[in-house]
């Protein structure tokens, strides 16, 4: 279907927007429904459809091999620096309190930055997986 | 900021961190340091939260500054500090180990994943030991088990994948079973803190959500720790994957259950609800004499000799939970001497046999003919290791023997002390396999004359066996800490 | 260098002997040189400790602690400074003979066979000085195990399936029988030591202390008390110097002195006569004796018959202790003595004969008394001694139980003793007589002589030592004596 | 409803079938969840469930047969143990707090602090986001762990075909 | 205890034994994979049913409500789905693995399979 002129430029035009849907999950989180989880799910989806359309090689030009493993190893080391932070700071493992000026602000650092990694990782893993098994069944 | 403070917490977050950087890393020899500089890093922490609990004292650590039942809570306390010295010892010996063992098991360019993978298995091991949360336990546990299936999978042989997949299928299963006997839990509590939910059932205990969380969390567990009638899964597991890890699982993965299970019945539900209201003493005691006879059994008639190992690892964890069953303080001493003992132990008999598969090219017994003429060292090991199984005074095996057969006296049932010395006689029988085999039989035609394990992985694995030899000599380690935690445990609930 | 340093030394002393011998494998001469050396070294220092036992000194040592309460700990009594003085002096000549008999046979593996006899010899003294149950205990099993290499050291299939029946007769009575009964001692007394008068007194009523008896006295399977001597005969398969190692050095020995040391001093022989029933452990032994003796006669082959006599003249100090009477103890340990030397004569004998003449069964031993008449010379006194004629030394132990029983007016032994020293007479002195006064039915395949000057040497010894026992100084009576002078 | 997808997927053989009513399934589930104020988890499950694990689900079916074999005998005891299994827990379940009661512990004890205090201690009004990434951030980080293990965990079992001769020895 | 205030519960109940039945009972490697993840499901409502408060409201705090459900339930449920894909990718990964190895993914044929090997 790649040759299909509709679907690629629909995808074109969705893609996108698909992300930026992933961005507000991620930081609406705090108000409403979502998070980092789910950012991420939806960042890989977006990806996942444009590999889709586009065939596996494109997506893998646009997003490399590399760079997702980077993000799977980056964002849980993120998530793990900030525990590590609070730890820097005089804190407890974790501990958000002593992450800004007032311990609310400290508490929306904490949450902001964990969420960003767990965007980043539960994304990375994503696409790696699918690359995974979409490269079996090529070379199958 | 001092180190000591967080050491509950960083005891598990080094390992975490290993993995990453080693997935960064990749290429070279850098994920294999990360791996080992963190192991080794959790084994001087545990050492040091193991003196500093010594005495009674109860570490407890709140993650997030968030107190006790609102946050997630780090306990250390006397139980926990004994299996956190178990398993990062462990991880301690086998990784140095591993790093030549894989070049022989798995292709170069997974050696990276290898080792984060390990370190994550660690992790979540350690994590189960000193978390006082029940889902945080459940998280953890799964941490480990996803791990595990994988060091599993990336065995030589392609049954290493069924047996994983067998092992996921049944894990998964247990895993669950534990989730939902701590839902049952929390609903009657409102509470996920283990300390916190002790007190609070204190006045539920007796009600039926209880009792079934109570079979939920048991048999969910039991599957994890291969109790009889559950342990379909592990003969396969240890004995298709890789030698390394079949070394380290061996010796932390059961046992790391068995404590979870221990710490429920003693520091949730209480001896009382779990030993004397229910019948669960004798079934205990039913499932483990079957288990120490069937599967010591079965263990004799294997052809492989890491099956064989890998079934009287079954049997022996019969004896484990025998010693629970008692419900006294020997018999939990004996238990988890036992447990310490077998451990080591049968982690040092892996690791040399490793050694003697990747020389001799197989793991039959047919192939090991003759090992005590071209491996005298491997060899002689195995049959120190062995008589360790049998429990001949002067090795660990013997101690926790005798601690079982004095708590079988204490309750003045001779019939399970014979039992239980029955049962070590097929150990006997088993390990005499293996003699017989090694010293009796010429080597198979063209293997060469004398081809010893390169040092690599010889020093390790000599390193458990003589550990085991130590602890049959002196016992202040095993029998100080484990008395002290049964104390604790049995002590303050009664 | 006082008793303590004695005792230690002659625990390491064998040791460090096994370790020479396993260095210098590639030199036969100075390896045997070694083990020699170690056997030498060994009796001197035991030896050394002789007078000061004799004067009551009782010097002692604790290794370390491995369960609270449990410790490894030694001591040497006049008991143990016999066995330890007759093990550690029969080393001596049966490595002698060992060097003669090892070479001229070709046998493989000497190394592993010299290494292996020493520390069987280690933990024959730590047996013997061991000054408690669970130390006793350690070593009994050690024994066990590193006598197996030398039991299978022919690594053919018969050797194979003897040293299992070894094994399993040793291990698994050990281990089911000995090892609840140490425990049991240990959870009711709270101690395992070993103490003059027993620790066990006053605390079990007869019949549970007749029960631990019974688990001790089946658990210590090296008594080869019926039904449990199957491994006795099964261990036949191995070389001769270890059949005189088994026999008379340490293996049996061993157990008989377990046997004695536990009812002397864990249940005390005034513990048991207060009412504890003991006529069964008569009535056994008594019967292993008899039975044994009479197996004996119709076993053909020399070494089968020697076993099955072995197994009887232990059941003689199994009895002797079983009739708790002072005389027949003394007559228990110095029978071990006795015994002891008797046949060690008689299997060096038998392996002198095998290499000289590939001869193994009886009916071939016409007139092989004119070919060998060292050898058969020896063998006689051992025979006569085993048969208690005086003035072997037989005689006087069995003298001695003979008084005992009839002291303590157990006639049954009485009956036990006189049947069955007919019954040794009656399948020792055919051997001795067709060896000298009978003609050579068929003549040997080689024209042979005596057996290689080493071995020759050794039994000779062994004979004279036999002869000599009794008029030794008295020594042995002395430490016997002194078993029951208040120690 | 669920139930009967359940059921008939249960029936069902042919897997493709197999794949596309257990995302209805999820899908249902979902809807649920919803109606049960869970939103964070019915859109996480909408996502998961019906989304990711379909699409694994297809990428394996893609590289495997899609017919399920006939399997012979009545498997009787499965099903008695799974029916075992659901007694103890209905057995179980007389004696837990009726539904939606709000003197149920779980109303009063630790959860009850989150929805009075959390928005002040963490600033953040859904509470959801709050325990998850603060109150109990540490079982958050466990999460991503849990994922971080799989990931590499896929690559190392799917990296390059015949990585290895397949124990064919 | 009437059988309403209960209904959610024995709902879970059904939907675990059927996820649980066709683990157990059907030999397909993929199928056992979806039963196990309808079972994992199940849980998720014993979880978030009882969490439920007629009349509440998604535990977001806004003006105007005052009754919220109860959120930690939700947290808990949140991980427990993460860990069920995760389980399940971990577990394809291997069907597929074990697809290339034995050419099947029907449980028996693959322990035949091992049978005749040695």
């Amino acid at each position: 279907m790649k040759d299909d002129v509709v679907l690629r430029v629909v995808a074109k035009l969705l893609v996108p927007f698909i992300l930026l849907f992933a961005l507000y999950v991620q930081f609406h989180g705090d108000f409403g429904p979502g998070g980092g989880f789910q950012a991420g799910v939806i960042i890989a989806a977006a990806v996942i459809f444009y590999a889709i359309i586009f065939g596996l090689p494109t997506a893998r030009s646009v997003v490399p091999d590399w760079l997702v493993e980077a993000m799977v190893a980056a964002g849980v080391l993120l998530y793990l620096g900030v525990g590590l932070a609070g730890i820097l700071l005089g804190g407890n493992y974790l501990d958000y309190f002593v992450l800004g000026a007032t311990p609310v602000a400290g508490q929306h650092r904490g949450i902001f930055w964990v969420e960003a990694g767990v965007a980043v990782t539960v994304s990375g893993v994503m696409l790696k997986t699918f690359y995974m098994f979409a490269a079996r069944a090529r070379d199958k | 900021m001092s180190v000591a403070l967080h050491m509950p917490v960083l005891q598990v977050v080094v390992p975490l961190l290993s993995a990453p950087l080693a997935i960064l890393a990749r290429r070279g020899s850098l994920p294999f340091m990360f791996a080992t500089a963190a192991a080794w890093c959790a084994f001087a922490m545990s050492i040091a939260l193991w003196l500093e609990v010594q005495h009674g004292a109860v570490l407890s650590y709140f993650i997030g500054s968030w107190p006790a039942p609102w946050g997630i809570e780090y306990r250390v306390d006397r139980l926990s500090a004994f299996f956190l010295l178990l398993v990062s010892g462990m991880a301690a010996v086998v990784l140095p180990y591993s790093r030549r063992s894989i070049e022989a098991e798995i292709p170069r360019e997974q050696h990276y994943l290898f080792y984060a993978l390990f370190s994550l298995c660690l992790a979540g091991l350690l994590g189960i030991t000193v978390t006082a949360d029940a889902f945080n336990i459940f998280v953890f546990l799964e941490i480990a088990s996803l791990a595990t299936y994988v060091l599993i999978a990336l065995g030589r042989d392609r049954r290493a994948l069924v047996a994983s997949y067998q092992y996921l299928v049944m894990g998964t299963i247990g895993a669950t079973f534990f989730v939902i006997g701590v839902g049952l839990l929390y609903l009657m509590t409102g509470t996920l803190n283990l300390p916190d939910m002790a007190e609070r059932l204190a006045a539920e205990r007796h009600t039926r959500p209880v009792l079934a969380a109570l079979a939920f969390i048991t048999v969910g567990l039991s599957l994890k720790l291969a109790l009889f009638p559950l342990h379909q899964w592990l003969p396969n597991a240890y004995t298709y994957a890789p030698s390394a890890v079949t070394a380290f699982l061996a010796g932390t993965a059961t046992k790391v259950s068995l404590y979870v299970l221990v710490r429920f019945y003693y520091s949730v539900f209480g001896e009382s609800l779990v030993f004397r209201y229910l019948p669960f003493p004798e079934i205990l005691l039913l499932l483990s004499l079957a288990a120490m006879f069937v599967a010591s059994g079965i263990a004799i008639f294997q052809r492989d000799f890491k099956k064989l190992l890998a079934w009287s690892s079954i049997g022996q964890i019969g004896y484990i939970t025998l010693g629970l069953s008692f419900d006294t303080i020997t018999g939990l001493t004996a238990s988890l001497v036992h447990l310490f003992n077998h451990a080591v132990t049968k982690c040092g008999l892996f690791l040399l046999l490793g050694g003697a598969v990747i020389v001799a090219g197989g793991s039959t017994l047919e192939r090991l003919a003759g090992l005590g003429r071209t491996m005298p060292l491997t060899s002689f090991g195995i049959v120190v290791g062995g008589l360790g199984l049998i429990g001949v005074p002067g090795t660990a095996g013997f101690i926790s023997k005798w601690y079982l057969v004095l708590a079988a006296l204490e309750r003045g049932e001779w019939w399970l002390v014979f039992a239980v010395l029955l049962s070590s006689l097929l150990a006997v029988a088993y390990v005499w396999r293996f003699v017989e085999m090694a010293y009796f039989r010429a080597p198979p035609p063209g293997t060469p004359l004398r081809r010893e394990a390169p040092a690599a992985l010889l020093i390790p694995a000599w390193l458990m066996i003589a550990a085991s030899v130590y602890l049959g000599l002196d016992t202040s380690i095993t029998v100080g800490s484990a008395s002290g935690a049964a104390e604790m445990l049995i002590g303050v609930k009664k | 260098m006082n008793g303590a340093d004695h005792l230690l030394s002659g625990l390491v002393l064998p040791v460090v002997g096994a370790a020479g011998v396993a260095v210098c494998r590639y030199l036969p001469n100075l390896r045997e040189g070694v083990s020699l050396l170690s056997a030498g070294a060994l009796f001197f220092c035991v030896a050394s400790l002789v007078p000061s036992v004799l004067d009551g000194a009782r010097p002692g040592l604790e290794l370390l602690e491995v369960m609270p309460g449990l410790q490894i700990a030694f001591r040497v009594e006049p008991l143990g400074m016999l066995f330890a003085l007759v093990a550690s002096g029969l080393w001596i000549v049966s490595s002698l003979y060992s060097i003669g008999y090892m070479r001229a046979n070709g046998e493989a593996h000497q190394t592993r066979f010299y290494v292996c006899f020493a520390l069987a010899l280690a933990a024959t003294i730590g047996i013997a000085f061991s000054a408690n149950a669970f130390t006793l205990f350690i070593f009994y099993e050690a024994l066990t195990l590193v006598t197996y290499p030398l039991v299978t050291h022919h690594g053919t299939d018969g050797a194979r399936n003897g040293g299992r029946i070894y094994l399993a007769v040793l291990i698994g009575t050990s281990v089911v029988f000995l090892l609840p009964a140490l425990v049991f001692t240990w959870h009711t007394t709270g101690t395992t030591d070993f103490r003059a008068g027993g620790i066990l007194a006053g605390k079990l009523d007869p019949v549970p202390m007749a029960a631990l008896l019974a688990l001790y006295m089946f658990g210590i399977g090296k008594a080869a008390l019926m039904p449990f001597h199957r491994w006795l005969p099964a261990a036949m398969v191995a070389p001769a110097p270890v059949s005189a190692l088994l026999h008379a050095v340490a293996v049996v020995k061993a157990g008989v002195f377990s046997v004695v040391k536990v009812v002397v001093y864990l249940f005390g022989t005034e513990a048991l006569g207060n009412g504890v029933p003991t006529d069964w452990l008569i009535a056994i032994s008594g019967f292993t004796i008899l039975a044994a003796s009479v197996v004996a006669l119709n076993a053909d082959n020399l070494k089968r018959r020697l076993a099955y006599s072995t197994i009887s003249q232990l059941s003689y100090v199994v009895l002797a202790v079983a009739v708790l009477a002072p005389l027949s103890m003394i007559g228990a340990v110095l029978h071990i003595a006795a015994h002891a030397l008797g046949k060690i004569t008689l299997f060096f004998a038998a392996g002198a004969i095998y290499t000289a003449s590939h001869k193994t069964e009886v009916s071939e031993l016409d007139g092989i008394g004119r070919r060998m008449p060292w050898t058969m010379g020896a063998f006689a006194i051992g025979a006569l001694s085993l048969i208690g004629i005086p003035p072997a030394a037989g005689f006087f132990s069995k003298w001695y139980m003979v008084q005992g029983a009839a002291a303590s007016e157990s006639w049954v032994a009485l009956a036990v003793l006189a049947t069955s020293t007919l019954l040794n007479a009656a399948y020792f002195l055919p051997v001795i007589y067709s060896a000298f006064f009978r003609a050579e039915r068929v003549a040997p395949r080689h024209d042979h002589g005596e057996a290689p000057a080493a071995s020759v040497a050794a039994l000779v010894i062994t004979a004279a030592a036999t002869l000599a026992l009794p008029f030794a100084g008295g020594i042995p009576l002395e430490l016997a004596r002194a078993v029951w002078g208040g120690s | 409803m669920m139930l009967v997808t359940v059921a008939v997927l249960t029936r069902s053989r042919n897997l493709f079938a197999v794949v596309v009513l257990s995302s209805v399934y999820s899908f249902l589930m979902a809807t649920v969840l919803v109606a049960l104020d869970a939103v964070d988890v019915a859109m996480t499950e909408a996502a998961v469930g019906a989304g990711v694990s379909t699409v694994l689900l297809l990428g394996a079916l893609h590289l495997c047969r899609t017919e399920e074999a006939k399997h012979a005998q009545a498997p009787w005891l499965p099903l008695a143990m799974a029916v075992v299994t659901g007694g103890v827990l209905v057995y179980g379940t007389y004696g837990l707090p009726a539904f939606s009661d709000p003197q149920a512990p779980i109303h009063q004890h630790v959860a009850a602090r989150y929805l009075k205090d959390g928005p002040r201690e963490t600033g953040v009004p859904n509470i959801v986001t709050a325990v998850l990434a603060s109150y109990r951030g540490y079982d958050t980080l466990g999460e991503t762990i849990v994922v971080f293990t799989a990931g590499i965990g896929v690559v190392a079992l799917l990296r390059r075909r015949r990585q290895r001769s397949e124990g064919d020895r | 205890m009437n059988a309403a205030s209960h209904f959610s519960y024995w709902a879970t109940i059904c939907l675990m034994v059927m996820g649980l039945f066709i683990v157990m009972a059907r030999a397909n490697l993929i199928k056992k994979l979806v039963g196990l993840a309808i079972f994992q499901t199940s849980i998720y409502l014993l979880y978030i049913a009882p969490g439920k408060l007629i009349g509440g409201t998604a535990p977001i705090i806004a003006d105007g409500f005052s009754v919220y459900s109860n959120p930690l339930p939700h947290v808990l449920i949140l991980t427990a789905i993460v860990v069920g894909i995760a389980v399940l990718a971990l577990g394809l990964a291997l069907v597929v693995r074990i697809r290339e190895a034995y050419d099947s993914i029907e449980e028996d044929e693959i322990l035949a399979a091992e049978e005749r090997q040695p």
